[in-house]
């Protein structure tokens, strides 16, 4: 069903139609294009992967403000955005995600442990993304996607797609936000995808924020609309419909697979909390906007229609609840057990092959950490000394 | 308004509305300056004070805040770009480098570019990647810009306005981990100009030039350094393009001895210049060569590795010892 | 007249409608939306404009034959598209133009002879742009539509839109080609003008090519369909038609004047030269597709239905040859006579304010400079005399 | 193929052609290279051979071509991007900066970035503004970069395949106004490693160092002081990052005075690394300060005032005269 959905407060226009397959009320309703048959199993499947990664999320955020991170940006309210089109991926195909895709990552088997690195400081980034054809978070806004629709040229060379065979034909997604649409590198994606009818769906999670700046301040018509001047269709989707997120990813994808080219999908979701944990949205932001987006929550409309047609029942939301505590526990303990890096560690992978400049920095490096390591002085022991003196 | 103590971070933001108010053609103009008052909250207050058309929200997209605040400048504006953090400078970096700093030039002086770009910069915050950076070099090698970097309350906030005035495009590098570090600040004082360098500390055995960020730490590093009976003049460049290289000059000539400190990578930071400098006018002074103690030739690493990565006072104090050996 | 055109050969797709009010047979056709009544003074004196600035160009670039220039770019076939458009600016409107602007430059008393200075190597660009309110030709491609865009911004500040005074309001209209439409400067000017309503004009001349590469490798669908997935409009227009570029033009000019934000005017010509003097197009297209265009002549439909409907004749076309004979002169003679820059000039204009390393290098190379003088030696001589040897 | 004379254009179409007849994976990519065979012709042929999927004509965007060239590289591929000119590479700034020379450090060495972007770069060919500019030591300042230069049709021949081979991201510069010199070119040769620098004329009074289209400029300044009697040795550095110190200071060694030449700016270019480092390892044995003769601190002029802003051959004598009276 198309529906036709209104923005937050704060004197917004309406907003155009969306896909939706599930309201807020946990109804199914249909849509004529993206109709979808889902399993008992495979709800229930979605549903656990909302919860879980919530959970981690919520624990990621415990952590920081404990001092164990020193940053953490959550995906609070996005987790059907993330959880619906990450489960439409095929195993070859290849993900280009930003900070915050904390739930597409759970679906790629990325232990979340791996992704607290980074945000603790101990690495850039720690998976390997060939392991789950995940790529690294990337931070610079927007340039990601040009990586995505490099990728996909690539694929195209390899003869990846338009094969029919659904292990061969791979497809690229390419994650980014609502504020990322304003970056030049974004729009000659576009250009990129387009003129090579690359096979790359642009994900836009639009969360109605960029930090501070609402949706006004990137664009004065809706995100999805976009597509069309670049000759690519694009939509908007219910971001917190997991169904709806789910199907129309598909569809994207399997197009991009069968040659057809790039897709622009619109997920129109909600931040819930701060940008990162060093945010402070009360600055910027009414809690009614919060409030309103609370009742369109992506785990709650998916659990009432598991209870309401009977798919599950307390006994699986309780075993649910119960692995998200285990999940979490892991996830803390592994974190703190996290070790830092050793500080000759740095000097490694800068470079490929040999580099005379880094191995000279690092050779002096060595002596002289060695030093202080013989003198028995903690390297920033001067530097203490140096302060009390003040 | 008398003698105070405040922050780096507050001084800017005083620097910033007392140039507003003076000036009606300045605007501020960036990602989040407006409502948030920026993400270090240099810009507070701002956009509630002199309103959205002054203080602009942009869309995310550094390449445009720069192109149109040129755009705004040939139209007899002085805006005031925030570039939210070092690392995110680059998006921006053809308009800065074709276009702001060589329209000037390129119009036989007919047109002026008064463009400030405001960048927070430096590493030491524990931040994740891209938030950490010293891009200086980057700009000082680019003929028909001015770069300037303060250390100090009092500095940034003269400087801000000062670049503001310029006629040239400036580029002000603030040390982003030091925003709450506190001093004295005199509104009512006269301010060094511009372009000049301090000698923030007298000494005599070996000259150490520092700015931004570093500045504090050279500072501690001579306290240190007193405690073992060696005395370091510390030089706050202040700025880097032009540098202010007859004071530098004038110090090395009487401690024959230069060391240069910045966070950026060595390998064609600024302390490159300095020494070739120094050297060509100190040949016959220098007791040792112009040592440098700056970043390795490395991306900026993981923030638990910063502290080993940063020079700090103890690779200051080492390089002086080698200074002092030759 | 609403028109489907049809693409040059090379298997382009069909094209879809611009606006066309005279045919390339010299028959005015009428435009629901853009209906304009030419007085016959004004007509007479758009043929004026276009044969002026065609034999401007043609002088241009013989002169680049004869080794006076170093480089021209000629704008050969995209006369209308430039004299219809800047022809429907005010006093106070702002253009930024690309390096091809001649026509745009001359409907703004810009005398010809100043533009080849930048060509010819004395200066970078050497009129006054305040004088004229055209600013200097920007050859990075596309990084002019922002400062089109912020001084657009600029004009908001001021009050000047929407006044309904037609001495203050102000529009600015920023030129640029197809091949810029791929710069993620241009798509950022875009939305920076979408999100601010700025009265810009963004005037594309889709000339088919971009150096060597034809519209194929910018885009797969019709340039003045990007504007839409902005935010404003966009729509082609019959670029070799002065009639239905300068209508539509100062439609999108009113538009902005009024407050009404932004428009994309796609001009749909042809380049019917080299890219440059360096370039050698037989490398990359074919004779057929110059050939068709040729047909398509924007100077020989207004002669025509000035001919036609007598609203001038033979005296009238002859007079307008000979001053174009007179002009041509003028631009030859004056650019035969332009000095070449003093050598220590070049440290003119670095900054405005002073600047001790830029004054050191000048007084280093003054007195270096006098040594040479001096003593008797061109400056040159020692590397002759070495190469001599060789 | 046998030993022949050629030109540096011609020697890297011929280097770029066995890359991708040994390579499947290499492709080349830019403005205009496909079709034109590049505004320079330096790609001339490569498409009609190797097709369309491999040698393409990009949409006109450079920051969209470094960055589809590093999602290429991550699927296998190695791409060889061409930016038209110098002053045309600022827009991909960001990619080369942040994505291309960081990605493999982020991945902690799980990925590799083999890309090449080949830069012709530099002035003297009487062109219009930004189509002579000498960027280079905005990417040696770049850690995680690689960055080589060529300065005759053998090392350019050589160098297109090391670069290309490397897993890591190298910049080529490619001296524009030396594309039609000629040289001898032996491809059966063994080539230099692609980072060491090379003594391209033996002598004894003076080490002048320089890289690409100076370098033909310094022989020249060679030959003309010899004739005066002095004995000029001339250091090719070929490789800005890294820099090949040592055969450089066992020259200064034996001349005991050095001058490096380049066109870029002399404020932060490569010489200013070169004397700082160079004086650091050579303090005892240099009888002079390290001289460098650059371009100004000024945008590139206009053409006519080209040979007046470029380092020529009466600059180099000039410096060297001025070492040699030290
Ligand atoms: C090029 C660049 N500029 C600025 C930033 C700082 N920054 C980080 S996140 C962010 C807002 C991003 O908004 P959006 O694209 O909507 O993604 P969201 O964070 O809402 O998921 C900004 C400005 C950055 N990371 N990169
Ligand atoms: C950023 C940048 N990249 C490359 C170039 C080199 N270049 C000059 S003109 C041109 C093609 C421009 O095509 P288009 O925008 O269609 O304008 P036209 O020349 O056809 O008028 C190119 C690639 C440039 N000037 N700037
Ligand atoms: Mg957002
Ligand atoms: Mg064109």
């Amino acid at each position: 069903m198309t529906v036709p959905v209104v923005g937050g407060p704060g004197g917004r226009p309406p907003q155009p139609p969306l896909v939706q397959l599930l309201t807020p009320e946990g109804e199914r309703v249909e849509h004529p294009d993206y109709s979808i048959d889902v399993t008992p199993d495979e709800l229930r499947a979605f549903y656990r992967d909302l919860v879980l990664v919530r959970r981690v999320d919520a624990e990621a955020t415990a952590l920081q403000r404990q001092g164990e991170l020193g940053l953490w940006a959550s995906l609070l309210g996005q987790e059907a955005a993330q959880v619906g089109s990450a489960r439409a991926l095929a195993p070859q195909d290849y993900v280009f995600p930003t900070y915050r895709e904390h739930g597409v990552a759970w679906c790629r088997d990325v232990d979340p442990v791996t992704l607290l690195g980074l945000y603790r400081g101990v690495n850039l980034g720690g998976w390997d993304p060939a392991e789950h054809n995940f790529h690294l978070y990337t931070i610079v806004i927007g340039s990601q996607t040009l990586h995505a629709t490099g990728y996909a040229m690539g694929v195209q060379r390899d003869g990846a797609v338009g094969t029919g065979d659904p292990a061969r034909d791979t497809a690229v997604i390419a994650y980014f936000g609502d504020g990322a649409t304003s970056q030049g590198d974004v729009n000659e994606a576009f250009v990129f995808a387009s003129v090579n009818n690359a096979p790359v769906v642009f994900f836009c999670q639009n969360n109605q924020w960029a930090i501070s700046e609402p949706n006004e301040r990137q664009t004065r018509v809706p995100l999805y609309q976009r597509a069309a001047g670049f000759g690519f269709p694009g939509l908007r989707v219910d971001g917190n419909d997991v169904l709806a997120v789910h199907a129309v990813t598909r569809a994207a994808l399997d197009r991009a697979r069968r040659g057809e080219g790039p897709t622009f999908v619109e997920a129109f979701t909600y931040r819930m909390g701060a940008h990162t944990t060093s945010d402070d949205p009360t600055r910027y932001r009414i809690e009614a906007e919060v409030e309103e987006w609370k009742l369109k929550d992506p785990i709650a409309r998916v659990k009432a229609l598991l209870a309401r047609t009977g798919q599950a029942g307390e006994e699986f939301f309780a075993a649910v609840e119960a692995e998200a505590d285990r999940l979490a526990e892991h996830v803390r303990s592994e974190c703190l057990a996290m070790p830092d890096p050793e500080p000759v560690s740095m000097f490694d992978h800068a470079y490929r092959d040999p580099h005379p400049l880094v191995a000279e920095e690092r050779a002096w490096f060595a002596e002289y950490h060695a030093g202080f390591e013989q003198s028995g002085v903690d390297e920033s022991g001067l530097a203490a000394a140096a302060q009390a003196q003040r | 308004m008398s003698p105070r103590t405040t922050t780096i971070a507050k001084a800017v933001n005083e620097g910033l509305r007392r140039a507003m108010e003076d000036d009606p053609k300045v605007l501020v103009m960036g990602e989040d300056v407006g409502r948030l008052g920026g993400v270090f909250r240099v810009t507070d207050g701002l956009q509630k004070d002199f309103g959205e058309d002054r203080v602009i929200d942009t869309p995310l997209a550094e390449s445009g805040i720069i192109g149109t605040a040129i755009g705004l400048a040939l139209r007899g504006y002085r805006p005031v770009c925030e570039i939210q953090f070092d690392g995110f400078i680059y998006p921006a970096y053809d308009q800065i480098v074709s276009q702001l700093a060589k329209m000037g030039y390129r119009s036989g002086g007919k047109l002026s570019l008064p463009v400030v770009v405001r960048v927070p910069y430096g590493g030491g915050i524990g931040a994740v990647e891209h938030h950490s950076e010293s891009p200086e070099a980057y700009f000082a090698h680019t003929a028909g810009l001015r770069v300037v970097t303060c250390s100090n309350p009092a500095d940034a906030y003269f400087m801000t306005q000062q670049a503001i005035r310029s006629d040239d495009p400036v580029m002000v590098f603030e040390p982003k981990r030091r925003y709450w570090d506190k001093g004295e600040l005199d509104p009512a004082a006269e301010p060094l100009p511009l372009h000049a360098a301090r000698v923030a500390r007298a000494g005599t055995d070996v000259t150490v030039a520092a700015y931004g960020p570093m500045v504090r730490t050279v500072l501690e590093a001579a306290t240190a350094a007193e405690a073992e009976g060696r005395s370091l003049e510390v030089v706050d460049l202040r700025s880097l393009s032009p540098l202010d290289l007859d004071t530098l000059v004038a110090s090395v000539e009487r401690t024959r001895r230069l060391v240069v400190v910045h966070e950026a990578p060595t390998f064609l930071g600024l302390g490159a210049e300095i020494a070739a400098r120094v050297t060509e006018r100190c040949f016959y002074h220098l007791e040792a060569p112009v040592l440098r103690v700056g970043g390795f030739h490395l991306p900026y690493p993981a923030s638990r590795l910063e502290e080993e990565y940063l020079p700090d006072l103890d690779r200051v104090l080492d390089a002086v010892d080698r200074a002092l050996a030759f």
